[in-house]
């Protein structure tokens, strides 16, 4: 009979608080890509802009639309895209972003928009690659 | 305990207000006085001197209303005023009354009874308001059957703040001779209310939504003609056999002194609310577009609610936790918040309702925490906007 | 208001207890902390900071009888509770348990909500205890049916204080899975209890008759097997669904509060007033011939029922009036007074049991009291036995 | 939904309180004779106990068993016969009893048990005066 309020870790809070790389990219060089997904019934929608140059993300900047946790979601996935190489692995998925934001289970649905994000922002920039 | 280490701009007193320090002296002087001990139901003299006090606030709280103290019942709160009044009623209509009328915007502790009663075999009737967030009186009169029991509506809405208007509908119950009950949890101490004019013949109301203490509310039960109520609590006899418990004596002499000062400052302060809460969403015009959900009149002074296309309501309640504390509209209290079903009812989608914030204004507001409550706000709106993606202040309306 | 000038000896425990003064300065500090002012319902930071209070009372609460804290349902009062146990549990029982067995010696809260099933087509077993006041184990276990839905049965008597042996009830109950509610409203904070021990499937209790205010009390709902509870009163869906309305965060601190001091005394209280009520039963035998009314033991340490041949309770009453505060064996709390349906199940004749009075201490009683009550009494009993017609005495008995 | 406790006239508080007339008799001329009545049921039990010179009560006392306002009325019961005739009317009667103590209208039942009494033991005079 005890109500749980949600909970925030420190991490959310800071990257709600400080919302880095959100909004637009940096000029810079390199080509411009972005990804999408958009699910508003489960509460989110999200876009990361990046810049590649070389086969690797130089830049990635994010918008969004979501709960305190999708807003978050969103920064971790930029932050960890910039500099990896566009032809690896997901630089992180909705799993990861829930355990470093230690995120109660049912945002996860929610976070996994924020990966569709990352994989469509990914997709697009190898589909460049190969023009 | 994650207490802040400054404390956020209370604009949440639709939920609760805080309790007025004069009403908590005078509950802690019943507490510590050793004269007032007894139980109010005991003959001996600290019995008499605790039901000599309990008496003294019955009166103060039947002034709120215009009542007489004997048609005042003392409950735990508004939401066991409501459950009192609606099944209590239902349940004692006998056989031939199994039909309620009530509308789709009230509150949960109504919803619930009512539900109750469906469960039991009533039919409700639940009504639409209009965009405006009120029932028509038309349609309350034209939905009255042969079988109704009960008409149970509130007078303002606890998430817009917006009247309906009970004289009216009053009006059509009394003709047919109909039972009346108006939850006016939101409106007691804040607008005038008689019991009289407009027509109930039952009124919910507590003393935490007006500087009171939680824990303690009361029903208004009209007695000419009497409606007949089933208990919901059976016992001890107390209350006219409406209600048993013990009575509460520093809780009941607190909802008293509560309704004695509000009933003192009524006119003053509602004028001076109102105009704050108009202040308040003349300084939030810096975070438009933004619009007002239901009426901005006929309505309770201090409630205004708000809607930011664009803005998730989560995010907002975040970036303004600590500063201000206000409610979403969404039924926060899990971490699955489900959109305001008060918000829907008026035409609003589910993101509409989520985008939507009430600030809810009491007599311990300043103009001072109005402009920055209103900065803080605007700030954290433009704020979380800017990080959107294209095209959502559109989509999300 | 009929106050005396000197305060009489408070012998009205039973009743309700004074507040702790520990208890009544916490609660106003609760009542004036700005930052302790929200809905506990409420996701903001005031609503956490007044969450976090209630479930540190909660927890308080919950120890006071071996529970764990999400096992414990706030209410307001005892009366509540026990309504909430017996209705709730038989109500949601469906249509093949429609049996409840109980005492005759109930409180009223008891007796009101069985008589209410009654109504709803329920049959009800009332079981008589013997002249101990005290109800047979195995008499319980002969009345249980096929379609029980539930027992109900308190701990200690109100009137009396005399004990149930709740251990053997609950293990009967539990080997047949059924239902067991005990009502410990005098006996919680005033001997030890262990949920898990007794087999109660459920426990009424309340803050007042334990040095915390009134107004306030608990249900203990086992969570395995958990038993099914229709609510009272229903809407937003706090306490989980069981009991809805918003949380009294001062209250539920000194409940909570007054459950730790009761607590932390017990096993130490418990001798010195049963040592105090002993003294008092001695001292009371100058006004021999008198009768003790129920078993002296086992009983909860602080009630004594006698009896003084011959002596009319309201006259006894009045010749204390201002001096002891105590009950009369009448349900005085109106002018035609009934003799006790308590006393009378213990087999005393209405008379005998309007020769009776009812002495309850409590953590306030002092040695000095005890000795000045007794003298007060005695003599109140010898003047009035002056002016008896000869024989009164063996006649009213 | 008041709950009306009893209360008591200053005149029943003090009869109470002093009893006055209660118990036996103090001796002296003249003789004796009694009235008694009794209504347990009712709530009373009252003896009146008088001394009897040239046809008037020369001193009146009572025993009763009772609520305050029974003892109260059969003080007053008392001190109205002493020095009354015995051929006259009834010295008080239930009615003037409540009316002078402000009775509530739910004792007068008991108020007829010490009028009964007085009566008893007016009559049981008047047979000894016949003798
Ligand atoms: C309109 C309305 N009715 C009923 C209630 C229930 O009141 P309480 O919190 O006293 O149970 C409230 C407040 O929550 C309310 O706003
Ligand atoms: C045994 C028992 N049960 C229930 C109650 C009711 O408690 P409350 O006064 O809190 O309603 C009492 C006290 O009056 C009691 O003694």
């Amino acid at each position: 009979m005890i109500a749980a309020p949600v909970s925030y870790s420190p991490l959310v809070r800071r990257l709600f608080d400080q919302l880095p790389r959100a909004g637009g990219l940096a000029p810079g060089p390199g080509q411009l890509v972005h990804g999408e997904a958009r699910a508003l019934d489960r509460g989110a929608w999200v876009r990361l802009d990046a810049r590649i140059e070389g086969g690797y993300v130089a830049d990635c900047a994010f918008r969004a639309w979501g709960c305190p946790h999708v807003l978050a979601a969103a920064a971790l996935a930029a932050a960890h895209s910039s500099g990896q190489p566009i032809a690896g692995g997901l630089p992180i998925d909705a799993y990861r972003m829930a355990a470093e934001m230690d995120a109660p289970e049912e945002k996860l649905g929610r976070l996994l928009v924020v990966e569709d994000a990352l994989r469509a922002m990914l997709a697009n920039a190898r589909a460049l690659q190969l023009r | 305990m994650p207490v802040t280490d400054f404390e956020p701009i209370y604009l949440d007193h639709a939920a609760t207000a805080p309790v007025d320090p004069r009403v908590a002296l005078l509950m802690y002087a019943c507490l510590q006085d050793s004269t007032l001990q007894g139980n109010p139901a005991s003959v001996h003299a600290p019995g008499r001197a605790a039901a000599a006090r309990v008496e003294l606030a019955r009166a103060q709280v039947a002034r709120l209303v215009g009542a007489l103290p004997e048609s005042i019942v003392f409950t735990s709160g508004a939401t066991e005023s409501v459950n009192l009044a609606i099944l209590g009623a239902a349940r004692a209509g006998g056989a031939k009354f199994r039909h309620i009328v009530t509308a789709r915007t009230e509150h949960r502790s109504a919803l619930g009874a009512c539900r109750q009663l469906e469960r039991e075999g009533f039919t409700v009737s639940w009504l639409a308001p209009g965009a405006d967030g009120r029932v028509d009186p038309a349609q309350v009169a034209d939905s009255l059957r042969p079988d109704t029991a009960l008409v149970s509506l509130m007078h303002a809405n606890n998430e817009t703040g917006v009247l309906n208007d009970i004289d009216a509908i009053g009006r059509s119950c009394r003709e047919r001779g109909l039972v009346f009950h108006v939850d006016a949890a939101q409106s007691a101490g804040k607008l005038p209310i008689d019991v009289d004019g407009c027509g109930a013949t039952l009124l919910s109301f507590c003393a935490h939504k007006l500087g009171g203490p939680k824990g303690v509310g009361a029903l208004y039960v009209r007695r000419q003609p009497r409606p007949a109520l089933q208990p919901l609590i059976f016992g001890g006899g107390q209350e006219g056999g409406l209600r048993a418990g013990s009575l509460p004596t520093h809780q009941l002499a607190g909802f008293g002194a509560a309704c004695e000062l509000a009933l003192a400052s009524l006119p003053a302060e509602a004028v001076r609310i109102r105009a704050l809460r108009e202040r308040l969403w003349a300084g939030l015009q810096g975070a438009a577009p933004l619009w007002r959900n239901g009426a901005a009149e006929p309505s309770v002074p201090g409630i205004l609610n708000v809607r930011f296309p664009g803005i998730e309501g989560e995010s907002l309640l975040l970036a303004l936790d600590g500063r201000v504390a206000a409610s979403s509209g969404s039924a926060c209290n899990s971490a699955a918040a489900e959109p305001s079903y008060v918000l829907r009812a008026l035409g609003l989608s589910d993101l509409a309702a989520q985008a939507s914030l009430r600030l809810s204004l009491g007599r311990g507001t300043t103009e001072d925490e109005i402009d920055r409550a209103a900065e803080l706000i605007a700030n954290s709106v433009r704020r979380l906007r800017a990080a959107l993606p294209l095209g959502a202040i559109e989509t999300i309306a």
